[in-house]
C-alpha cells in the first residue's frame, strides 16, 4: 500500500491518530488540562474537514480555476491492489473487489460527519466542564466520527458490519457515559441490547447475500442478483433482514423504539450526536445498498420504503404531540424527519432531473443536520444553566434569553418546514421528488404530517413567548463556544435557503458517481 | 453412499443434536449459571461443526476465544451480579409467548428460503493447510478491517473501563 | 466429507440456532441471559459463513472471505460482550437488579 | 424600486432590535414605515407613465421578459438557477393598489399602536414590520416559489401578534394556533400544486407570467386531472385565507383575540392575499377548470354573503360582528371572480359580444376594488372598535347606547364607516359591490338574486346592531364621562375616511389602474 | 347657454352641507344662513335653466340639454359617464323642487327652536341641540334631489336616490338619541324615532335592491344606462323583447316591473308603504320635505323618466303599465280609507300623500303622462303647504292629536287660511291647483275607460276610474274631518287651546307663498290655456317622437269637471254633517268609531305592521312581529350552526377519538389506564394511545423490531411466490 493511497484515507486516519494522541495525553496529564484535549479534538476535526476537498480536487485544465471536483476513487481491493483509479462514473466491474471506496459520496459524508463533529464538540465543551473521564469522551467521540465516515465509504458487507458495530459500540459507551446518572445507564443498556439484536439479524441477512453470490462486495452481489432474477427471493429476504440493522441506526419505525429512551437518557451533547450522526451514516449505507444491490427490483423496494416512510412520519409526528420532555419530543421529531428522508430514498427514479430522490435525500440531510443540531444547542444551553428539560420549564424564555428564544423559534420553524429556512428547502425537494417519481400520494401524506408537526413544534415555542417567567429566574448566559455553535447553525440554516447553489454543487458532486448528477 | 459418508452423516447429526440441545438449555434453564455452562457446551458443539467443515483454525479460535474468554467473562458477570444466589423464578418475561410465535414464523421463512434459493455449490477439496493463505489474505485484502478492529478493541477496552470501574 | 453432508443441513442448523438465540434474547428476563442469546445468534451466523465458504467459494483456499468474516464476527462479539457486561454491572450497581423488565424508568 | 419597498420594513425591524428606549422605537417605527408608503405612492402616481418593463440592472431570461410584458417596475435576478427559480418581482394595475393599501394600513396601525401598546414594545414593532414585508412580498412576487415563501413569512409574525398581545379574555393562544394551522394546512397543498406545475411545464419554470403566457401548450394544462388537482390545491389555500364559507371558522376567533392594530392588518390585508391569489393565479392559469367550477364557487360565495350576514346579526360582541361582516364582504369578492371566470371563451374573445367582455371586466374591477375598499372600511371599523374598547373596556353591544350625543366625533365617524360598509352609494363600499353585481348578473344571474338579498341583510345588521345599539337611544349614566376622540385617534381615522369618500364619489382614479390590468387578464383568459 | 351650468345646481347645497359639517358646526345661526343661501343660489340657477328650456319649447323632449363629460368609472373597454340631462318634465321639476325646498328651509329656521318651561316656570326659547346638523342634512337632501332631477344616467339617478334614502334615515331619526342633559324630547319619542328611522331605511332599501336589479339587467341587456342612448328604437324593440329567464315575461316587462318595484319602495305604494306613516316621527319640515316635495316624488319621477320603456312594453303586449295602474289605484283607495281613522294630524296627511301618489301612478298607468306629471307638480305645492301648516299648529299647540285641538281658527288665523287653501286644493275644489290636476286625471280615465276604443286595458281603466272617484270622495271626507276637528268646534283641551299662538313671521311667510302658488299655479294647465300640456305633451318622449294627442276641451270634459267638483263638495258636506254640525266634545270618542269593526280595522291599519313584524308602539318600544322574529331565529340558528357544526368538526373528531379510546380500554385496561389524558383532537387521542406503545421494556422493543423485520421478509417471500 503505497503512501499515495493513504492520502485517500487521510480524514479517517487523522481522526484516529488524534484520538490516540488524546488518550496518550490524558494518560500523561492524568486528568488535568481537559480543555486542551477538547481543542486538540476540534483541531483534528477541522483538519479532516479541510483535507476532504483537497483529496477531491483534481487538476483539470478545462475548469475555471483549473480545479475540478474530480472523482478519483481509491480502491482497497484484492485484485487491483490499493490503487487510485480515475473514474468519471462508477462501473461495478471496475470496483468489483473494492472493500472501501473513497469516492464522491464518501467525501460528501466526510464533510457532513466532520461538521457534525465540530458542532457537537462546541456543545460539549460547556457540558464536560467539571466531569470525570473528559479526555476519554473526546477520544471516543473522534472515533465515532471516524466510524461514521468509514460507514459511508464501505462497499463491502464485512466493512459495513464492522463500521456499523464500531459506531454502535462507541455510541453505547458515550450514551452510558454519565455512570452515576440512572437514566444514562438505562438508556445505554437499552440501546446496547436493542442494537446487538438488530445487528445480529442484519448479520444473518449478510450471510444470506454471501451464500448466494460468494462475494462480500456490494457491486458484485448486485451484478449477480440483477443478472439472475430467481435470486429475487433471496435478495429481498436478505435485504429485509439487513434493513433491521440499518433501520435501527436510522431509527425507522419498526426499529425506532430505542430512540426516545436513548435520546432522553443520554447526555444531551451525545443525544445531539445520536440524532444526526448514526442516522446520516445509516442513510449512506441505505443509498449504497439500494442503488448498487437491489436497484433492479424497483417496484419492491419503492413499495417497502414508501410504507415504512409513511408509518415513520405519521407515528413520529403523532406521538410527539403529547410529549412534554424536550429531548423526547426532539427524538420523535427526528424519527419523523427520518421518515421524510426515506420519502427521498423511495422516490429515487434516476431521471437526472434536479428534483430526483437522491439529490433530495442529500439536501435534506444537510438541512436537517444544521437545524437539528441548532435546536439541540439551544436545549443544551438552557439545560446547562437551569437544568430544565421539560417544556413547561421554558416559561418566559424571551425575557431570560431573548437570543435563545428567537433562535429556538427559527429552528423549530425550520424543522416544521416553514419557508425562510433550510428545512423548507429540504421538504420542498423531498416532496418534489416524490411527485416527480409518481408517488404523489406520498407527498400528500408528507404534507399533512408537516402540518401536524407544526402543532408540537409550536408547543415548544409557546411557553417561551406567552407564559410568564418563573420568579427568581436570572438571564441565561452561555459560553463562547456555544455561541459560535449557535451562530454557525443559524447562519447555515438561513444561507442554505437563501443561496442554495453551493449546496447543490456539493450534492450533485456527491451523486455524480451514481450517474444521477444534478446538471 | 459409502460407509464414510454414512458415518460422517451420523457424526454430523450427533454434533448438531448436541449443539441444539445445549442451546435450548442455555435459553430455557432458569438458573442463569447453569445456562452459562450450557452456553459453553454450545460453543464446543459449534467448534465441532467447524472441524467438520475443515476450518480447523477457526475451531481452535472458537474454543480459545469464545469459551476461554467470552464464556468466562459471562460467568464472572453472573457471579458479580450475585444472581447466582437469588433463586429467580421462571426466567421468561411476559411476552415470551408472542416471541415464540414470531420466531417460529421467522424460522419457517428462513427454512423456506434455505430450501428455495439456488446456493452456489462448487465442491472442491482442500488439500493443503489453508492457514498461511488466511494470514496473507488478512494482511493484504482485509488489512483495513484488521486495523479498524484493533482500534475498536482499544475503544471497547477503555469504554468498558469507564463504565464498569468501581 | 464435503459431499456427504449437504449444505442445507448446516444452514438449517444455523437457522435453528439463530432462532433459539433470538428467543433467548427476547424472552429471558435476566440481562446476561439476553447476552447469551445474542452470542448464540452470532455463532449461528458464523456457522452460516463458514458453511457458505466451504460449499460455495470457487477457490476456498485463496478466497477465504467466509472465515475472515467469521473471525471478525468473533472479535466484535467479544468486544460487544465486554461492553454489554460492563453496562450490566453498572446497572446492577445502581439499581441492584439485572431484570430487564424492571429497567423501565424511561417510558412514554 | 419594488425590492426597496419590500425589504425596507425588514431593515427597519432589524434596526429596531438595537434601539434602546421604547419611545425611540415607537418614533423610529412610525417614521420608517412612512418610507415604503411614499415609495408606493410614487410608484402609483407615475403609473400611467410606467416604463413597460424596466430592468433595474438585472437580467431576465428572454422568455420571462416577453411573458411579463404587462407587468411594470419589473426586477429580475437569477436566484436558484438549478430549479429555474428567478427572484422576479413585478407589479401591475391589480397589485399596485393593494401594495399601497398595505403600506398605508401598516403606517396607520403603527401610529395607533404607538399610544396603545406599552408592554414588549420592541417585539411588537419588529414583528409588525416583518409582517408588512411578508404581505408586500406576496403582492409583488411573480415567481411561485418566491410567492410561497412570502406567503408563509406573513404567518409567523401574525401568530405572535395574536398570541402575545391578544386580549386574554378570548383565548388568544388558541386563536393564534388555530389561525396558523388553518392557513398552513391550506398553503401546504398550494406547495404541492406549485411543484406539480413546475414538474409538468415544458421549460420547467415557477414563473407566474411564463406559466400564464404559454399556458396552452403546457402539459399540465392539457392534462385535465393535473390541472384540476393543481387548481384545487391553490383554491383551498386561497379559500381558507379569503375566508370562503366552509373554511371561515378561524376568522372570528383570530379577530376577537387580536390587538386592534393586529386585527386591522388581519382584516385589511391578510384577507386580500387570498383574493389576490384568485386573480393572479387561479383565473389566468386555470381558465378552463375555473370556468367549469365557477358555478359551485359562486354558490359558496353567495352562502358566505347570506350566511355571514345572518350570523353577524346574532352577535353581541362588536368585534365578532365586524369579523363576520368581513366574511360577508369577501363573499362578494369571490362572487366577482367566479362571475368573471364563468364567461365562456367566445364571450370573451368575439368582438360583437363585447358586452359580456365589459361586464366580465366589471366583475374583476369590482372584486379588486371591493377588496381595496373593504381594507379601508374594515380597517377603519376595527380602529373604531379598538378605540371604543380603550374607553369602555367592553365590546358588549348591549351595554352601549346614546353615544351619538355623548361622543359626537366618534359617532360621526362610526356612522360614516358603517354606512360605507353597508354599501351606501357615494361611499367606498357601493362601487365595488355594484360592479361585482353588474358582472355576476351577466353570468350567474340566479345566484346574484340571492346575493342581492345579502345587501339588505348587511344593511339590516349594521343598522340594527351597530348604529342602533351603539349610537342611538338613551345614554347610560355610567358613560357620563366618556371622553371623545383624542388627536391621534382622529389622525388615524381621517385618511381612511377621506379615502372612503374619495372612492365613493369619484372611483375612476383607482379603477383606471385596475381596469388596465383587468383587460390584460381577461384577454389572457380568452387566449385559448 | 345657462344649461351648461346645470351640473352646478346640486353643487351649491352640497357645498353648504360641507361648510356646515366641517366649519360652522358650532354656530347655529350661521349654518342656517349658509343652508338658505345655498338653496337660493340653486333656485336662481334652476329658474334660469327652466326659463331657457321653456324658451326651447316642446322639441326639448327629442334633443334635451344633455352632456355626460364625467367618466365615473371604466369597465373593460366601455366607460360609465355622468353628466346632466334636462328635458321638459325635468325642467318643470327644476322649477318645483328648489322653490318648495326654499320655503321649507325658511320655515324650519323658526320651527327648530323649542320652548319649554323650566323649574322656575318661565319660558325658555332655545335652539335644538343639533340645530346645525339639521340644516346640514336637509341641504344634503336637497342637493341629492337636484342631482337626481338633472342626472343623465340611471346609475347617477340611483346614487342620488340612495343618498337621499340615507338623509331621510338621518332626518327621521333626528330625535333618535338624547344626551343626558337634553330634555326637549321625551324617552318615548326617542324610542319611536329610533324604530321609525331604521324601518324607513330598510323598507326603502328593499325597494332599492329591486331597482338595482332592474337597472343592472337593463345595463346588461342594452349595454348602457344613459337616458339618451337607452331608448334608441332598435335597442328597445329587438334586444329587450327577447324572453327573460322568468317564464312568460320578456326582458322589457321584467325590467319595467323591477323599476316599478323601486318606486313602490320609495313612494310608499301598497306592499311597502308601512314606513311612511312612522316617518312622521321626524321634525315636521322633514315630513314636508320627504312626503311632499322631494323623496316620494322621486319615485314618480323615476317612472316618468323611464316612461318610454313602459309605453313600448304595453305596445308589445307586456302588462307592466297595467300593474302600475292597478297598484296605484288600489293604494289610492286603500290609503284613503286608513286616513279616515287617524287622530294624528300628520298621519292623516301621510296617508293622504300615499293616496295622492297612488293617484299619480294610476294616471301614468293608464297612459295619462301629462295629467300624472301635472298632478305631481301641483301636489308638491299644496301638500308642502298642508304639512307646514300642520307643523305650525303642532308647534303652537304642542301635540299632534287632533282630538285635543278644536276651534283654533281664532287663535291662528293665517295658518287657518293657508291650511284651508291647501285643504281645498287637496279636495279638488274649483279655483285651486288640486282641482285642475285631479280633474284632468279623472277626465283621462273616463275618456279612456268608457269612451275610448275597446282595448285589452279598458276593463282595468274602468276599475281605475271607479277607484279614483271613490278615493276623491274619501279624500274630501278625511280632509273635511281634519279641518273641522282642528279649526272648528269647541276647543277640547283648555291647556292646549290657551297655549296656542300664531306662529312667527318666518313660519307663516312661506305658508303664504305656497298658498299663492297653490291658488294660481293650477291655471297653467287650465282647459283653455293648456300651456303645460303643450309644453310637456307636444314633444312626445325620448325615443318615441309622436306627441301625446291633446283632445280639445269637448263636452265630455265639462261633464267630468262638474262630476269631480260634485264629488269633492259632497265629501265636504258629509264631513260637515259628521264633525262640523255637532262638534266633537272633549273626551268624546271619534264619532267615526260608531262604525265598530270597520273603524277598528282602519285604526290598526289592517294589522299590516303586525304582519311585517315591526310595530312601533307609542311608548317607543318595538313589538317584534312574524317576519323579524323569523329573521332573528334564522340568524341565531346560523350562529349555532357556525359554532357547533363547522367549528366543531375538529372537536367532533375529538369526540370520535374518545369513543375509540374507550372501546380500546374495554379489553385492555392495563395499557389505557396509564394514558395521560389525550389532547382534544383525534390526533391527540391517537397520539396518547400510540404513545403507550413505548412501554420502556427493551425486549418489547426488540420483539417489535424483530417482528417488523420478519414481517417485511415474509411479505417479500410471499410476493415472490405469486
Amino acid at each position: 500500500m503505497d503512501g499515495l493511497v493513504l492520502l485517500y484515507l487521510s480524514p479517517e486516519l487523522i481522526l484516529i491518530a488524534a484520538s490516540l494522541l488524546i488518550f496518550g495525553l490524558d494518560l500523561v496529564w492524568r486528568g488535568r488540562g481537559s480543555q486542551t484535549l477538547g481543542i486538540v479534538a476540534l483541531v483534528a476535526l477541522f483538519l479532516s474537514l479541510i483535507v476532504t476537498p483537497l483529496i477531491a480536487f483534481r487538476a483539470d485544465p478545462t475548469e475555471l480555476l483549473s480545479i475540478k471536483w474530480g472523482n478519483q476513487i481509491a480502491l482497497f481491493c484484492k485484485i487491483c491492489g490499493p490503487t487510485v483509479a480515475d473514474l468519471s462514473y462508477w462501473e461495478p466491474a471496475l470496483v468489483a473487489d473494492a472493500i472501501y471506496v473513497s469516492d464522491n459520496l464518501t467525501n460528501f459524508f466526510r464533510i457532513i460527519a466532520s461538521i457534525t463533529g465540530i458542532v457537537v464538540l462546541f456543545a460539549s465543551f460547556d457540558f464536560m466542564r467539571g466531569r470525570k473521564f473528559v479526555g476519554e469522551f473526546y477520544a471516543l467521540f473522534l472515533l465515532a466520527i471516524a466510524a461514521m465516515m468509514m460507514m459511508a465509504g464501505s462497499t463491502n458487507l464485512l466493512m459495513i458490519f464492522l463500521t456499523l458495530e464500531f459506531l454502535s459500540i462507541v455510541s453505547y459507551i458515550l450514551t452510558g457515559y454519565l455512570r452515576e446518572n440512572k437514566k444514562s445507564n438505562e438508556a445505554a443498556i437499552k440501546y446496547f441490547l436493542f442494537g446487538a439484536i438488530a445487528s445480529a439479524i442484519m448479520l444473518y441477512g449478510m450471510s444470506m447475500f454471501y451464500g448466494a453470490t460468494g462475494s462480500l462486495n456490494l457491486a458484485q452481489i448486485g451484478a449477480v442478483i440483477t443478472a439472475d432474477t430467481n435470486y429475487e427471493v433471496l435478495a429481498l429476504f436478505a435485504a429485509a433482514l439487513m434493513l433491521a440493522g440499518i433501520g435501527f441506526k436510522i431509527a425507522l419505525v419498526p426499529f425506532h423504539m430505542w430512540a426516545p429512551d436513548a435520546y432522553e437518557g443520554a447526555p444531551t451533547p451525545v443525544t445531539a450526536f445520536l440524532s444526526v450522526g448514526p442516522k446520516v451514516a445509516g442513510f449512506a449505507i441505505l443509498l449504497r445498498l439500494t442503488l448498487q444491490v437491489i436497484y433492479v427490483y424497483q417496484f419492491d423496494w419503492v413499495a417497502l420504503y414508501s410504507v415504512v416512510a409513511v408509518i415513520t412520519m405519521t407515528l413520529g409526528n403523532v406521538i410527539a404531540l403529547t410529549q412534554s420532555n424536550v429531548k423526547r419530543l426532539l427524538a420523535y421529531s427526528s424519527i419523523a424527519q427520518a421518515g421524510y428522508m426515506l420519502i427521498g430514498v423511495a422516490s429515487i427514479s434516476g431521471s437526472g432531473q434536479p428534483l430526483d430522490g437522491v439529490n433530495a435525500v442529500l439536501i435534506y440531510i444537510a438541512a436537517y443536520l444544521f437545524t437539528n443540531l441548532g435546536a439541540f444547542l439551544v436545549v443544551i444551553a438552557i439545560e446547562n444553566k437551569t437544568g430544565a428539560v421539560d417544556i413547561s420549564q421554558y416559561g418566559g424564555m424571551i425575557k431570560r434569553a431573548p437570543a435563545l428564544a428567537i433562535l429556538m423559534t427559527y429552528f423549530m420553524l425550520s424543522l416544521a418546514g416553514i419557508p425562510p429556512t433550510a428545512g423548507f428547502l429540504g421538504k420542498f425537494f423531498v416532496f418534489g421528488s416524490a411527485i416527480n417519481s409518481g408517488l404523489a400520494w406520498l407527498a400528500v401524506i408528507g404534507v399533512i404530517n408537516s402540518v401536524i408537526s407544526l402543532f408540537y413544534y409550536m408547543r415548544v415555542i409557546r411557553p417561551m413567548f406567552f407564559d410568564p417567567t418563573p420568579e427568581g429566574a436570572q438571564p441565561i448566559s452561555y459560553s463562547r463556544w456555544l455561541q459560535t455553535g449557535l451562530v454557525v447553525t443559524a447562519v447555515m440554516t438561513l444561507l442554505i435557503m437563501l443561496f442554495p447553489t453551493p449546496l447543490f454543487n456539493l450534492v450533485s458532486y456527491g451523486t455524480q458517481i451514481f450517474g444521477i448528477a444534478m446538471r | 453412499m459409502d460407509l464414510i459418508g454414512i458415518i460422517s452423516q451420523v457424526v454430523f447429526f450427533l454434533v448438531a443434536a448436541l449443539t441444539l440441545a445445549a442451546a435450548f438449555a442455555t435459553v430455557l434453564l432458569r438458573n442463569v449459571f447453569h445456562a452459562g455452562l450450557a452456553l459453553v457446551g454450545t460453543f464446543f458443539g459449534v467448534a465441532a461443526i467447524y472441524l467438520m467443515l475443515e476450518a480447523e483454525f477457526l475451531a481452535i479460535v472458537q474454543v480459545l476465544i469464545y469459551i476461554g474468554a467470552i464464556a468466562v467473562l459471562i460467568l464472572f458477570a453472573i457471579m458479580l451480579t450475585r444472581s447466582l444466589m437469588k433463586n429467580e423464578d421462571s426466567g421468561m418475561n411476559k411476552q415470551w409467548a408472542w416471541a415464540a410465535i414470531a420466531i417460529s414464523t421467522l424460522f419457517l421463512g428462513m427454512f423456506i428460503v434455505i430450501l428455495q434459493v439456488p446456493w452456489l455449490l462448487n465442491t472442491s477439496v482442500i488439500g493443503t493447510d489453508i492457514v498461511p493463505f488466511l494470514g496473507t489474505e488478512l494482511l493484504t485484502t482485509y488489512l483495513l478491517p484488521f486495523e479498524i478492529v484493533s482500534v475498536l478493541l482499544l475503544a471497547t477496552l477503555i469504554g468498558a473501563f469507564i463504565i464498569a470501574r468501581e | 466429507m464435503i459431499n456427504d453432508i449437504p449444505l442445507v443441513y448446516y444452514l438449517s442448523l444455523s437457522a435453528a440456532l439463530f432462532c433459539v438465540g433470538l428467543f433467548g434474547a427476547l424472552a429471558r428476563r435476566n440481562a446476561i441471559a439476553v447476552l447469551m442469546g445474542i452470542e448464540l445468534m452470532l455463532n449461528a451466523v458464523n456457522i452460516n459463513f463458514v458453511a457458505f465458504w466451504r460449499y460455495g467459494s470457487v477457490n476456498p483456499i485463496l478466497n477465504q472471505a467466509g472465515i475472515v468474516f467469521a473471525l471478525f464476527v468473533i472479535t466484535v462479539a467479544a468486544a460487544e460482550a465486554a461492553v454489554g457486561l460492563a453496562l450490566v454491572i453498572s446497572i446492577y450497581r445502581s439499581r441492584d437488579t439485572v431484570n430487564v423488565e424492571e429497567i423501565d424508568l424511561l417510558k412514554w | 424600486m419594488l425590492s426597496a419597498i419590500t425589504f425596507i420594513p425588514l431593515l427597519g425591524a432589524i434596526i429596531i432590535l438595537f434601539l434602546p428606549s421604547d419611545n425611540a422605537i415607537k418614533r423610529f417605527a412610525i417614521i420608517w414605515s412612512i418610507i415604503p408608503l411614499i415609495l408606493a405612492t410614487i410608484a402609483w402616481v407615475i403609473f400611467p407613465t410606467w416604463p413597460d418593463f424596466t430592468l433595474m440592472g438585472s437580467y431576465c431570461p428572454p422568455d420571462i421578459w416577453v411573458a411579463s410584458a404587462n407587468t411594470y417596475l419589473g426586477e429580475c435576478a437569477p436566484w436558484i438557477p438549478v430549479l429555474g427559480i428567478q427572484y422576479h418581482l413585478g407589479v401591475d394595475g391589480i397589485s399596485m393598489p393593494l401594495v399601497w393599501l398595505t403600506t398605508l394600513l401598516t403606517t396607520l396601525g403603527l401610529f395607533y399602536s404607538a399610544r396603545v401598546i406599552n408592554e414588549r414594545v420592541k417585539e411588537f414593532f419588529a414583528l409588525f414590520l416583518i409582517l408588512e414585508m411578508g404581505m408586500l412580498g406576496v403582492f409583488v412576487s411573480l415567481d411561485l416559489f418566491l410567492f410561497y415563501i412570502f406567503w408563509e413569512i406573513g404567518l409567523v409574525p401574525m401568530y405572535f401578534l395574536i398570541g402575545i398581545w391578544g386580549h386574554d379574555t378570548d383565548r388568544p393562544q388558541y386563536a393564534a394556533i388555530k389561525f396558523f394551522l388553518y392557513t398552513l394546512a391550506g398553503s401546504v397543498f398550494m406547495l404541492l400544486a406549485i411543484i406539480a406545475l413546475y414538474l409538468f411545464s415544458t421549460p420547467h419554470t415557477f414563473d407566474i407570467t411564463l406559466l400564464t403566457a404559454n399556458r396552452d401548450n403546457m402539459p399540465w394544462a392539457k392534462d385535465a386531472l393535473i390541472s384540476t388537482l393543481a387548481f384545487l390545491g391553490f383554491f383551498l389555500a386561497f379559500a381558507i385565507k379569503m375566508p370562503l364559507f366552509p373554511f371561515h371558522t378561524w376568522l372570528p376567533d383570530a379577530h376577537t383575540a387580536a390587538p386592534t392594530a393586529g386585527s386591522v392588518i388581519l382584516a385589511g390585508i391578510l384577507l386580500k392575499l387570498g383574493g389576490y391569489g384568485f386573480i393572479r393565479i387561479l383565473l389566468p392559469m386555470f381558465p378552463g377548470t375555473f370556468q367549469s367550477l365557477a358555478l359551485w364557487i359562486g354558490v359558496l360565495a353567495v352562502i358566505s354573503i347570506v350566511y355571514g350576514a345572518f350570523v353577524a346579526m346574532s352577535q353581541n360582541d362588536f368585534k365578532r360582528l365586524v369579523a363576520y361582516s368581513s366574511v360577508n364582504h369577501m363573499g362578494f369578492v369571490i362572487l366577482g371572480f367566479a362571475a368573471a371566470a364563468a364567461l365562456t371563451n367566445e364571450q370573451v374573445t368575439s368582438p360583437e359580444l363585447s358586452n359580456y367582455f365589459n361586464n366580465g371586466a366589471a366583475a374583476i374591477n369590482g372584486a379588486v376594488l371591493a377588496m381595496f375598499s373593504h381594507g379601508v372600511i374594515t380597517g377603519g371599523l376595527f380602529f373604531l372598535v379598538g378605540m371604543l374598547y380603550e374607553r369602555t373596556h367592553t365590546r358588549e353591544l348591549a351595554q352601549f347606547g346614546g353615544f351619538m350625543a355623548k361622543v359626537p366625533i366618534y359617532g360621526a365617524l362610526l356612522l360614516l364607516t358603517a354606512f360605507a360598509s353597508l354599501g351606501l352609494p357615494g361611499l367606498a363600499g357601493f362601487v365595488g359591490e355594484f360592479l361585482v353585481l353588474q358582472g355576476s348578473y351577466t353570468t350567474l344571474t340566479a345566484l346574484t338574486f340571492v346575493a342581492v338579498i345579502g345587501i339588505v341583510l348587511t344593511a339590516a345588521y349594521f343598522l340594527w346592531k351597530v348604529i342602533q345599539k351603539v349610537l342611538l337611544g338613551q345614554a347610560d349614566e355610567k358613560w357620563a364621562k366618556l371622553p371623545d376622540l383624542k388627536g391621534y385617534e382622529i389622525l388615524t381615522l381621517v385618511p381612511l375616511a377621506v379615502l372612503m369618500v374619495l372612492i365613493g364619489i369619484y372611483p375612476s382614479w383607482i379603477l383606471d389602474t385596475i381596469n388596465q390590468a383587468t383587460i390584460v387578464v381577461l384577454k389572457a383568459v380568452g387566449a385559448t | 347657454m345657462i344649461q351648461n351650468f346645470t351640473l352646478f345646481i346640486p353643487v351649491f347645497p352640497l357645498l353648504a352641507f360641507a361648510i356646515i359639517v366641517l366649519l360652522t358646526r358650532r354656530n347655529n345661526r350661521l349654518s342656517a344662513w349658509i343652508a338658505i343661501v345655498g338653496i337660493i343660489m340653486a333656485l336662481v340657477l334652476s329658474l334660469g335653466v327652466f326659463l331657457e328650456s321653456l324658451a326651447e319649447g316642446p322639441e326639448l323632449a327629442q334633443h334635451p340639454f344633455y352632456a355626460a363629460p364625467i367618466v365615473w368609472y371604466p369597465y373593460g373597454l366601455a366607460t360609465m359617464n355622468f353628466g346632466w340631462f334636462v328635458d321638459p318634465i325635468g325642467s318643470v321639476m327644476l322649477f318645483m323642487v328648489p322653490t318648495v325646498c326654499l320655503m321649507i328651509f325658511i320655515y324650519s329656521v323658526a320651527y327648530m327652536r323649542h320652548s319649554h318651561v323650566d323649574e322656575q316656570g318661565h319660558h325658555i326659547q332655545e335652539d335644538d341641540p343639533r340645530y346645525s346638523h339639521f340644516f346640514a342634512y336637509i341641504s344634503l337632501f336637497t342637493a341629492m334631489m337636484l342631482l337626481l332631477v338633472i342626472s343623465s344616467s340611471l346609475l347617477q339617478f340611483f346614487i342620488a336616490w340612495e343618498v337621499m334614502g340615507f338623509c331621510s334615515y338621518a332626518l327621521i331619526g333626528f330625535w333618535s338619541f338624547r344626551g343626558l342633559k337634553e330634555h326637549h324630547i321625551d324617552e318615548a319619542q326617542v324610542g319611536r324615532a329610533r324604530g321609525a328611522s331604521i324601518k324607513a331605511f330598510l323598507v326603502t332599501r328593499v325597494g332599492d335592491i329591486l331597482l338595482l336589479t332592474g337597472m343592472i339587467l337593463l345595463l346588461l341587456v342594452t349595454g348602457t344606462l344613459d337616458f339618451t342612448q337607452m331608448f334608441n328604437p332598435d335597442g328597445l324593440n329587438n334586444v329587450l323583447l327577447a324572453d327573460s329567464p322568468l317564464p312568460g315575461m320578456t326582458w322589457l316587462t321584467l325590467i319595467a316591473l323591477l323599476i316599478f318595484g323601486g318606486t313602490v319602495g320609495k313612494s310608499a305604494q301598497f306592499p311597502l308603504h308601512i314606513w311612511l306613516p312612522d316617518a312622521m316621527e321626524g321634525p315636521t319640515p322633514v315630513s314636508a320635505l320627504i312626503h311632499a316635495a322631494t323623496m316620494v316624488s322621486a319615485g314618480i319621477f323615476l317612472i316618468i323618466r323611464m316612461f318610454p320603456l313602459f309605453v313600448v312594453d304595453s305596445q308589445t303586449g307586456g302588462n307592466a303599465m297595467m300593474w302600475v295602474a292597478i297598484i296605484g289605484a288600489f293604494t289610492a283607495i286603500f290609503a284613503a280609507t286608513i286616513g279616515l281613522a287617524q287622530n294624528d294630524i300628520k298621519r292623516v296627511l301621510a296617508y293622504s300623500t300615499i293616496s295622492q301618489l297612488g293617484y299619480m301612478l294610476a294616471a301614468l298607468g293608464i297612459g295619462a303622462f301629462v295629467a300624472g306629471s301635472f298632478h305631481l307638480i301641483m301636489h308638491a305645492f299644496f301638500k308642502a303647504l298642508l304639512f307646514l301648516a300642520a307643523g305650525a299648529v303642532i308647534h303652537s299647540v304642542g301635540t299632534n292629536d287632533m282630538l285635543k285641538m278644536g276651534g283654533l281658527w281664532r287663535k291662528m288665523p293665517i295658518t287657518f287660511i293657508t291650511f284651508m287653501i291647501g285643504a281645498f286644493a287637496l279636495m279638488g275644489i274649483f279655483p285651486f291647483a288640486g282641482f285642475w290636476s285631479k280633474d284632468e286625471i279623472l277626465l283621462e280615465a273616463l275618456r279612456a275607460g268608457f269612451y275610448g276604443e275597446a282595448s285589452p286595458q279598458t276593463q282595468t281603466i274602468r276599475f281605475v276610474y271607479i277607484c279614483l272617484a271613490i278615493a276623491a270622495f274619501l279624500t274630501a271626507l278625511y280632509t273635511g274631518r281634519q279641518i273641522f276637528l282642528t279649526f272648528f268646534g269647541k276647543p277640547r283641551d283648555e291647556h292646549a287651546y290657551e297655549h296656542a299662538h300664531e306662529s312667527p313671521i318666518t313660519m307663516w311667510a312661506p305658508l303664504a307663498v305656497l298658498a299663492t302658488f297653490t291658488t294660481f299655479l293650477g291655471l297653467w294647465n287650465a282647459p283653455f290655456i293648456g300651456a303645460f300640456t303643450h309644453y310637456i305633451g307636444e314633444g312626445g318622449l325620448m325615443g318615441l317622437p309622436q306627441a301625446f294627442e291633446h283632445t280639445a276641451f269637448d263636452q265630455l270634459a265639462w261633464i267630468s269637471m262638474f262630476l269631480s267638483l260634485g264629488i269633492a263638495i259632497g265629501g265636504l258636506i258629509v264631513a260637515y254633517l259628521i264633525y262640523g254640525f255637532r262638534p266633537v266634545a272633549a273626551g268624546q270618542p271619534d264619532p267615526f268609531a260608531r262604525l265598530g269593526i270597520i273603524y277598528k280595522v282602519l285604526v290598526n291599519k289592517y294589522w299590516l305592521d303586525e304582519l311585517y313584524g315591526y310595530k312601533i308602539n307609542l311608548d317607543g318600544t318595538v313589538q317584534r312581529g312574524l317576519l323579524i322574529r323569523f329573521a332573528g331565529a334564522l340568524s341565531r340558528g346560523s350562529y349555532w350552526l357556525d359554532r357547533k357544526v363547522i367549528d366543531g368538526l375538529v372537536n367532533l373528531a375529538g369526540w370520535f377519538g374518545r369513543i375509540l379510546a374507550r372501546l380500546w380500554g374495554w379489553f385492555d385496561a392495563r395499557i389505557i389506564d396509564g394514558i395521560v389524558n389525550a389532547t382534544a383532537s383525534v390526533t391527540g387521542e391517537i397520539a396518547g394511545w400510540w404513545r403507550t406503545m413505548q412501554t420502556g421494556d427493551v425486549q418489547n422493543y426488540a420483539l417489535i423490531a424483530a417482528a417488523g423485520a420478519m414481517a417485511f421478509a415474509i411479505i417479500f417471500l410471499l410476493r415472490s411466490f405469486t
